[in-house]
């Protein structure tokens, strides 16, 4: 049983998750319109066709891997979702700086480490209703979690438990302001779209288990 | 979506590339990305260059106003979409003279992520970066969280002052500063009278039917104060003039700056006609008007309505405003 | 009727006011209706003047283009009705600086013929007087009634030629000579998407239901070419730009002078995305653009859609369109 | 049986005219919609109400009082029709100038000569369905004719069978630019607004023959 990833399963995650944004652009648009500016899906394609379109191998070295997907970020788009990923992934590849390696039990406390950078960029707080309030959730009940086929069942159950837990809270951040009372009963489109992406990236990691590539 | 375009996904880039033919020579394409659009001759080396950047559909806004003494870069996003990290990044570039770059971006939350991670990059690299976040709409948030407001037309004021304050050679800090007074004593409210359609939605983002209108809304369909009947021309003034003082509590006597603004199919014959009960209603308040803009300035491509803005001036200010500047889409 | 107004009755005169308040210092509102716009700086005595007038509601034609290097003033009637013989007869005396008066006036019935009876009434007093006719529009004749064209957004090349030609001092039959020259190398076509409503009709004049527009439709809603569902906008393009060089026939090489102008409601970026295939257009077909013009030059009220001038000029035409001009609605 | 008018009866007619014309100001709006663009109503209603405005008595002065119609509209309007009419009475004012009385027999040859300068003026033929073609009637069926009651009853025929006439043929003037076809089977807003002025006008006429005044 796998206690760690590298470099190469962060493509393969990538890619992965890549496609599953892309085959729900119209949904995202849809949950994003009715109480955002309805661009999510359109954005989370762009940056995933992007992603999917350079074929080459990601390295070994997890850090370079991750730092990869920031940049390319980086280069094609500007929304809110995007520059809070960025964040993110640019902590967590400074984290796995020339790593070749990463053992799931450190998945925690660098995600723990990243939402708080995150968190300092986007000014939102937890209980907002934002897809922080999903990363959090998956940091917290990963903790102590070190092999992968468990990493996956937790990772993508905390998501789904985030949707749930912020159902009926109003949502508060985004681009269009809402009424106070709306939003109450939607999930946040963010924290929709990471749990397509964690869910999509369990099936990528269930892959390295029978042997799956980058490709 | 009855629109003069080719492709929802090639609007941008047509649109940059149609502007940049259109007033020959005066706008610079470049980028990675094709989305930097800079000044085609720079300023004088040493002074602060002025960037801003922001989604895409609201010309003149932003891009439109790079030119002499006003903006020097300009990064553009997608319509109603913020630019990218790299395009923001290049845009700074593309500004710096040497003398420091201040960015003047309005308030949402991709663009005031994604500008301050560029300015935070390259400070760390050296460059001397300053940022105004303008939050002008006072609809959008009470008076207790005005730092959460949204930008609106105020920018172009802080465009203004912040091209000029530059262009004579004022410092890093100066620049921000002053710019920064300006802001803190301008406000606006929009008002709309219809939709507009993002073209890779293909269909309207909101719906006023029959004579609705919505007082407030922001300039991508942001949910507004209240909905309701279509008024005169003069009540509608009354209220946006009313809003705007009640939040600004400016003393009698005190000069302003005033823009009355097309949110993009309102013509300039009905702007007039509002503008001109704007006009009574602030020199009844026993303010002076110094300076004023009529036209469109920031619009919402074809969204019918207007905003007005109202900014506190003084000598300083005034003679940034009345500055010179130059360029095609500046109209003063 | 959708519109920030007060009420159909004082939609001129409220708009003419505003006008007047937002640029302040530059329009002068004068004569015995209140309809006269004159610049508030007369120009120097000897000179030409340069005087038009027609219906409301295309600003910033008409009124808009009094300025310096421009008009010396203008007539206003109502909404999509000329001006009286009054406003007429006292826009000529307002621009009269005893070098005589050139009438640039548009191809309308009743502006042509209240225009002719005030010129026939001051010459007969002993003024100089002359007049042009701008009928710019291909669609809306054939070439063998050319004469009988409607006058559209070309007359705004007219207004540049002949404002710069009379500041530059040049007599009146040598400015009547020159504006004449450049219409005579003008042709003008126009698309519309939607209707415009004139306040007091309360409703528009025609319909464009779902995707229907209508290709050389008039700047009132004149019946064009033909109605049919939209298309992309470089068809669009390609279908304009042939008609205007059928009509104009220039040889290859030729220098022009091209306006994309939009109708009113069609932002800023639509028409970026039609100019660019029309530029593409006119160097394929080997001319050379040496002047160009895009946004609201000619408009009417909120009508969606967009007309394409092309003007053939000479060293003499480019000299007088590239001369200064400054008045707060001209931009180029 | 009178066989001459005033200036008086001159103004006598025109507010009988200006009235007729106010109250058919919708009528006249949608007959110009139809094919044209709209504002015949509003135009002939401005006017009229700056006729009526003007209380003062109408001098006996024939020309005079002709010419001060001419100046109101000269004030107030500057339609098409607006200007062919003006034209009209310039001509007619001339034609009358210092006259305290004209004789009904001069009426077809001033109004002919009127109508030359109209259509000098205008541009239009006759033939092509305008209120000149009304006029060119109502001068030619009037010939000859000494007396008001006669002159009533041949005025206000002529413009109704000018309309029948012209009804069978197409627009070819004004603002609009139509369809070949089209105008076919409607009457013209000018020549519709010359039989509702005429119509008014006989019935002041009438008035003199009773002993009516200028109010
Ligand atoms: N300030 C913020 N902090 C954290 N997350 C945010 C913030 N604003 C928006 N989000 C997340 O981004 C999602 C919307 O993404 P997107 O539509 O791409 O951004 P934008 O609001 O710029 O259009 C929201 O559902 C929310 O989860
Ligand atoms: N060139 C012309 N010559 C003579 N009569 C004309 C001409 N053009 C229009 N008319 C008359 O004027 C009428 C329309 O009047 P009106 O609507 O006031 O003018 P406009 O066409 O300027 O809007 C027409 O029905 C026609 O009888
Ligand atoms: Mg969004
Ligand atoms: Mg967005
Ligand atoms: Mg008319
Ligand atoms: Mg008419």
């Amino acid at each position: 049983m796998a206690t760690v990833f590298t470099g190469t399963d962060v493509g393969a995650a990538m890619r992965r998750v890549a496609l599953a944004l892309v085959e729900n652009k119209d949904r995202f648009n849809k949950l994003d319109a009715a109480g955002g500016d309805g661009d999510m899906g359109t954005t989370l394609a762009t940056v995933s066709q992007a992603l999917l379109a350079d074929e080459t191998l990601y390295p070994d070295d997890v850090g370079e891997s991750v730092m990869r997907i920031a940049k390319t970020i980086a280069r094609t788009s500007g929304s809110s979702l995007s520059a809070v990923v960025m964040t993110g992934l640019i902590t967590l590849g400074k984290t796995w700086s020339a790593k070749h390696e990463v053992a799931w039990i450190e998945m925690a406390p660098a995600l723990s480490n990243a939402l708080e950078t995150m968190q300092a960029r986007s000014k939102a707080r937890l209980g907002d209703k934002t897809v922080l309030d999903g990363i959090a959730r998956v940091a917290r009940d990963i903790e102590g979690i070190s092999t992968t086929e468990k990493m996956r069942a937790t990772a993508q159950q905390a998501t789904a438990d985030a949707l749930a837990e912020f159902r009926g809270c109003p949502a508060i951040m985004g681009r269009l302001r809402l009424e106070p009372s709306k939003g109450v009963g939607t999930d946040d489109p963010g924290m929709v779209a990471l749990h397509v992406a964690i869910s999509a990236m369990a099936g990528s990691l269930s892959d390295r288990a029978v042997g799956g590539s980058n490709k | 979506m009855k629109k003069l375009i080719n492709s929802p996904e090639k609007y941008v880039d047509e649109a940059l590339a149609g502007m940049s033919l259109a007033h020959q020579g005066a706008y610079k394409i470049s980028g990675s990305n094709g989305r930097v659009v800079e000044r085609a001759k720079k300023k004088a080396g040493g002074k602060v260059g002025v960037v801003s950047g922001g989604g895409f559909g609201h010309l003149p806004l932003f891009a439109g106003y790079v030119g002499e003494g006003l903006l020097d870069a300009c990064a553009v996003g997608h319509v109603f979409a913020g630019p990218s990290y790299d395009d923001i990044s290049e845009s700074l570039n593309a500004a710096d003279r040497g003398g420091g770059v201040l960015s003047v971006i309005a308030n949402y939350g991709g663009d005031t992520m994604v500008f301050g991670m560029v300015n935070d990059t390259l400070t760390a690299e050296g460059k001397d970066c300053a940022t105004v976040i303008v939050a002008d709409d006072v609809a959008s948030a009470d008076k207790d969280r005005a730092e959460t407001r949204r930008g609106v037309a105020g920018i172009i004021f802080a465009f203004k002052v912040a091209g000029a304050a530059a262009e004579r050679g004022l410092s890093l800090p100066e620049v921000k500063a002053v710019t920064e007074k300006a802001m803190a004593g301008c406000r606006s409210i929009g008002v709309a009278l219809s939709a507009c359609t993002v073209p890779q939605a293909g269909e309207p983002t909101f719906h006023l039917e029959g004579d609705a209108i919505e007082m407030g809304m922001g300039i991508h369909g942001e949910k507004g104060l209240w909905r309701g009947a279509l008024k005169p021309a003069d009540e509608i003034a009354a209220e946006m003039v009313e809003r705007l003082l009640n939040d600004l509590k400016p003393v009698a006597g005190t000069e302003v700056a005033v823009l009355v603004n097309s949110l993009g199919a309102t013509p300039l014959e009905e702007l007039y006609i509002l503008y001109r009960k704007v006009a009574q209603l602030l020199e009844a308040a026993g303010l002076k008007i110094a300076y004023s803009l009529a036209g469109e300035y920031a619009t919402s491509m074809e969204m019918a309505g207007a905003s007005v803005t109202v900014m506190q001036v003084d000598d300083e200010l005034l003679g940034l405003l009345n500055a010179p500047a130059q360029c095609p889409l500046w109209r003063a």
